[in-house]
């Protein structure tokens, strides 16, 4: 019994609380009630029809290869408006060994002058 | 005494000393079968991890445990080599064995058409040797040894694809700058050793002076050792090294990694331990605003890439930034005991849970990749799409991993974040603001992921594309089950695993003591 | 005065190998940096563990009338400087090993034509 | 802890679980249908009857389930249950009608921040499994969107929970702690200012959570027709639509726990059942009010943002604003508990 007291505790952080089980316990009798009333939906469709065609505003579909949007596209307006940011962390990521060790003799410099060595 | 007590009596120099002498077997075992090397292999990280959850559990339990490798009469000073293990070192080695056992379990598959697999074996084993054995040496000296073994080993490995160039540009850049580091290491090495007499960590700690030497010291190891465990702006290595070696490599070079990351600590708080109210309100805050900009810009940098090795490595850095804020926080606070008791100590739990979950999270998504490049043979994000019709395993551990590392509840990055989040805030608000924005950006980052690579119309080149091997499944189930485990009883693996860890840093006095019993100072 | 010159060649020769690393665009030329750094950081091992007027920590072979542990030098960063000679060519060996197969992808040894990676 | 109060425990536990599910489900439908009487009346149409969200939930769930081909189908369908159940979840944590949150010790302010994200990501890995480039494109903003507003939302609730830290209040992350100590009791001029000002952003903020207009570009129905939601149809459309209802509730409840925890009871001096209803009736026009202020007035006002302009206006001005807000409440803590109100005025030179 004790061990299973201990699986129950909650996890305290000194200013909050995260209790894993209880909150999984709630999430399946609330997915069991939606569950059920979701089986009250109807569940059909007609498979190998122009339902199934992707929606396109009536354009044609063009091969998958195309229809895929590709990794680099994703987040086209967050990038955007900070294009300013990547620009200077690109700038910053040159892929060159002289560079890296570069940053390392400015950290090292930066550390000296913090702990007041010059 | 018994077998087992006989086990633990020697288990740290065992822990080194299996995976060495394994190394050098595995040439000759593999004359034989490549099977019954591979089962060799396996055997030998198996019993190590044994030995390594035998030691940690009496660690764990209040036991410092020290190894003397020379001369046992002590009073004789500089005439032997110090094991010394104490709850960090052990939760460290945990993590090593368990990174270690997942990477050859999935190796079995993975590499089994590339040929040379008897020297990639060894050097694995070796890597091994020299990570386990900068985890546990109470030694500077010593532990330099081991950090350019651990170089030398994942150098080779990093580069065992030679055939691709941009691989063995890679492993050149580690090799450069993991030798860079560890010459200043030594140099800092020498620093201490000529002012003290003295090369153990024990030793160096009870007497050490926070003179104009020291300082140098100190800065000198920090910044080399946060170099080797890629604190921005000094990680750029790691996204090289980590997307071009091998999937099996990579986790193992996780450990590596977090190795390099236990030196900091070890250095800030037990080897400087006894002066620590002198610097830990300036290295502490260095250290805080070090992990802060690794978060911002490894999650920026991930958001941006579209390699799939790549991006996770970047993430890895991100998550290495939270354990430098969580544990930077608490030793900020070191100097004031009632802020210490307050959120220090919360805060470096939460660093210290958060090292087990990034090195689970970022290995089982390095796994995820390893597999999806197994099957496809395509490492760019823009060239992937609808694998999730062909891989359903591979895509639930991919999804159980983005989970995780974004710290969606009730995965284990949820238990560690909050700890960090519900201390940090108190030293100063904008560190949890910080936390929690690069927490949602690493979510947006493996959700780009999981729609480039796994969602998606069928494309028609990857019509042929079949699940892995049930080997690779399993190495990645492994982590899987502990992730879901850690994050549905997190009071458990605090209580048990994390707290010792901590009470280990913050009581640098007792790792002392077990070397010098008459010293007196700490606590 | 006279001692401190070792320690000012040691401080010259890592200042001399960290600029041959930055600023050498040749591969070979950041590898022979980091053996200079190398040799400064042996050097001042070795000066750390000399005494005046000592003689080499060899026990069986000291000259006679040497005070047994005051007259030599201190044996200890001797082993040390051994240890980190040897990993030092490991790591070289290491290093040339990856520049012939850079060279071979690459045909060039200029660090910012290998680089490249963002 | 013997097996009585567990066993009590449990069934309180299941019991809250069921009355939960109930309520999120009929008062998200019945806001959103005040929602929307309310802005075609500021439009000057009529609108829809207010069971209309009812009516349409039952259309829907008699409409075909149709799965594209090109989506992944054991994703396309599971989502829309994840996101509808987490979102209920989270009323479990947040204080209701006055009464403390039914598991108030189980889970805390960082975890509501953590389980609002599953309903969007549900969204979005569902816009992303229908394989439509209409529903990639929607889901990709609908993530960026959510970047660019946790930004401002980390803000004001680490503000909150420093403020509280402060005063002294134990366990702060915890909502039982915060509608126990309410923020305006322990401010002074300067932190009220502060928490006025992260109330607004709070409030600018609350539409893009629910992804209404001027933030709705993931789903944008005259430019990428309904975006992520484009293949979605039948039931799986119905719990999006019952998830934007109860979300709506539960942003709604959250700026009323942080910001207006007070009850009517205590000030009319009333006990019991009365006390309850009174609770209740008061706890419903607050919520009421919230929604008024932050979802309908400002969809009504203001037209859709481009996906950049969304990001750049949380990233900039709402982030700015916000931080305004948290330095004021720092500031207030130094300048006013070190020097008082009249040394401030003499500082400035008014007295």
């Amino acid at each position: 019994m004790a061990i299973f007291e201990s699986l129950l505790n909650t996890f305290e952080t000194g200013s909050g609380f995260w209790n894993p089980i209880v909150w999984l316990v709630t999430i399946l009798i609330i997915f069991l009630i939606i569950y059920i009333l979701r089986g009250f939906g109807n569940k059909n469709y007609k498979i190998n029809t122009e339902q199934v065609k992707p929606f396109l505003s009536g354009n044609p579909e063009y091969d998958k290869e195309k229809m895929h949007i590709k990794g680099s596209n994703i987040y086209w307006g967050f990038t955007e408006s900070l294009k300013w940011i990547f620009d200077n962390l690109n700038k910053m990521h040159t892929g060159n060994t002289s560079d890296y060790i570069l940053w390392f003799v400015v950290i090292i410099s930066i550390l000296f002058l913090v702990v007041g060595l010059i | 005494m018994s077998f087992i007590d006989f086990l633990l009596q020697h288990s740290p120099a065992l822990i080194v000393a299996i995976p060495l002498l394994g190394a050098f077997l595995t040439p000759l075992i593999s004359k034989i079968n490549n099977r019954v090397r591979n089962v060799f292999v396996i055997l030998i990280i198996l019993i190590t991890t044994i030995l390594v959850m035998l030691l940690a559990s009496d660690v764990f339990s209040g036991n410092i445990h020290t190894y003397v490798f020379g001369s046992q009469d002590l009073t004789v000073p500089l005439v032997r080599i110090l094991f010394e293990v104490d709850a960090m070192s052990a939760f460290m080695a945990i993590i090593g064995s368990i990174l270690l056992l997942v990477s050859v379990i999935y190796s079995w598959s993975f590499i089994d058409e590339n040929s040379g697999l008897d020297k990639y074996y060894t050097l694995v084993l070796l890597l091994a040797a020299g990570m386990f054995g900068m985890m546990l040496t109470g030694d500077m000296f010593n532990f330099f040894v081991f950090l350019e073994i651990t170089s030398i080993a994942s150098c080779a490995l990093i580069a065992f694809w030679t055939n691709k160039g941009k691989a063995v540009e890679a492993a050149f850049k580690y090799i450069v700058i993991s030798s860079l580091a560890a010459l200043f290491i030594l140099f800092s090495i020498a620093l201490l050793y000529g002012q003290y007499n003295a090369l153990n960590i024990a030793v160096l700690g009870s007497v050490i002076q926070f003179s104009y030497l020291d300082k140098i010291a100190l800065v000198l190891l920090i910044a080399a050792l946060a170099m080797k465990a890629g604190i921005v702006p000094m990680h750029m290595w790691l996204p090289d090294a980590y997307g071009r070696a091998p999937a099996s490599v990579t986790i193992i070079l996780i450990g590596a990694t977090q190795a390099s990351l236990y030196g900091v600590f070890r250095v800030c708080f037990t080897l400087y331990g006894n002066t620590i109210n002198l610097s830990s309100a300036s290295i502490g805050w260095i250290i805080v605003l070090l992990g802060l900009i690794t978060m911002l810009i490894g999650v920026a940098m991930a958001l941006i890439q579209s390699d799939f090795k790549r991006l996770i490595a970047f993430s890895a850095v991100a998550e290495i930034g939270f354990i430098f804020l969580g544990i930077g926080t608490g030793l900020t606070l070191f100097a004031n005991n009632q802020m210490f008791g307050l959120i220090g100590t919360t805060a470096m739990s939460g660093g210290i849970f958060h090292i087990i979950n990034d090195s689970l999270d970022v290995g089982l998504l390095f796994l995820v990749a390893g597999a999806v490049y197994y099957a496809t043979k395509e490492t760019s994000l823009d060239k992937m799409g609808g694998l999730a019709r062909h891989m359903k395993y591979t895509t639930i551990f991919f999804i159980i991993g983005l989970l995780a590392i974004s710290g969606i509840p009730p995965m284990n990055g949820f238990a560690s974040k909050l700890l960090i989040y519900e201390s940090t805030f108190q030293l100063n608000p904008i560190l949890s603001i910080v936390a929690i924005l690069s927490s949602i950006m690493l979510l947006a980052v493996f959700v780009k992921v999981f729609h480039s690579a796994f969602l998606g119309p069928a494309l028609p080149k990857f019509n042929g594309v079949k699940e892995v091997p049930k080997t690779m499944l399993f190495a990645m189930g492994i982590i899987a089950s502990i992730i879901i485990i850690f994050g549905l009883f997190p009071d458990l693996v605090i209580n048990n695993i994390v707290d010792p860890a901590v009470n280990a840093l913050i009581n640098y006095s007792d790792y002392i003591r077990e070397v010098i019993p008459t010293f007196t100072g700490g606590f | 005065m006279i001692f401190n010159f070792p320690f000012i060649a040691v401080i010259a020769l890592i200042i001399i190998g960290l600029y041959a690393m930055v600023f050498r665009k040749n591969l070979i030329k950041m590898v022979i940096g980091i053996t200079i750094i190398q040799s400064g950081v042996n050097l001042f091992l070795i000066t750390l563990g000399y005494r005046e007027g000592s003689v080499a920590p060899i026990f069986t072979s000291l000259p006679s009338g040497t005070e047994i542990p005051q007259g030599m030098a201190f044996p200890v960063p001797q082993a040390l400087t051994l240890t980190s000679i040897v990993i030092g060519v490991a790591v070289l060996a290491l290093m040339l090993s990856l520049i012939i197969h850079i060279y071979r992808h690459y045909g060039t040894l200029d660090v910012r034509k290998i680089g490249g990676e963002k | 802890m013997d097996l009585a109060v567990v066993s009590q425990a449990a069934l309180i536990t299941i019991i809250g679980a069921i009355g939960v599910t109930i309520f999120g489900l009929i008062f998200g439908l019945f806001y959103k249908g005040v929602d929307r009487k309310l802005s075609a009346h500021m439009q000057g149409r009529i609108g829809p009857p207010l069971k209309q969200p009812f009516l349409d939930v039952i259309k829907l769930f008699t409409k075909e389930n149709i799965v594209p081909e090109n989506a992944i189908s054991w994703v396309f369908n599971f989502v829309p249950l994840i996101g509808l159940v987490a979102t209920i979840s989270i009323i479990l944590y947040l204080p209701i009608a006055g009464f403390d949150p039914l598991l108030y010790n189980k889970g805390d302010l960082i975890l509501i921040l953590y389980l609002l994200i599953i309903p969007s990501l549900s969204m979005v890995i569902g816009g992303f499994s229908s394989g439509s480039p209409y529903a990639t494109i929607g889901a990709q903003r609908e993530m960026a969107t959510m970047i660019a507003y946790e930004f401002p939302l980390a803000i004001i609730i680490i503000s909150i929970a420093w403020k509280l830290s402060i005063d002294g209040v134990s366990n702060v992350f915890s909502l039982s702690s915060i509608i126990a100590a309410p923020i305006w009791s322990t401010v002074g001029p300067l932190g009220f200012i502060g928490f006025i000002i992260l109330l607004l952003s709070l409030i600018i903020v609350t539409p893009a959570e629910l992804s209404k207009i001027p933030f709705d570009s993931p789903e944008a129905e005259t430019e990428i027709a309904g975006g992520l939601l484009v293949e979605y149809s039948g039931r799986n459309l119905a719990m999006f639509y019952l998830t934007d209802g109860v979300k709506t509730i539960v942003m709604a409840s959250l700026i009323v726990a942080l910001f207006f925890p007070y009850n009517l009871s205590p000030l009319l001096g009333l006990e019991s059942y009365l006390a309850f209803s009174v609770d209740i009736i008061f706890y419903l026009i607050k919520i009421l009010l919230v929604i008024l202020f932050s979802v309908t007035l400002i969809r009504v006002a203001i037209a859709r943002l481009k996906i950049d302009q969304i990001v750049y206006t949380y990233w900039v001005p709402i982030t700015l604003l916000s931080l305004v807000g948290l330095i004021c409440i720092m500031w207030d803590q130094t300048i006013m508990t070190n020097f008082g109100l009249e040394p401030l005025f003499k500082m400035i030179g008014l007295i």
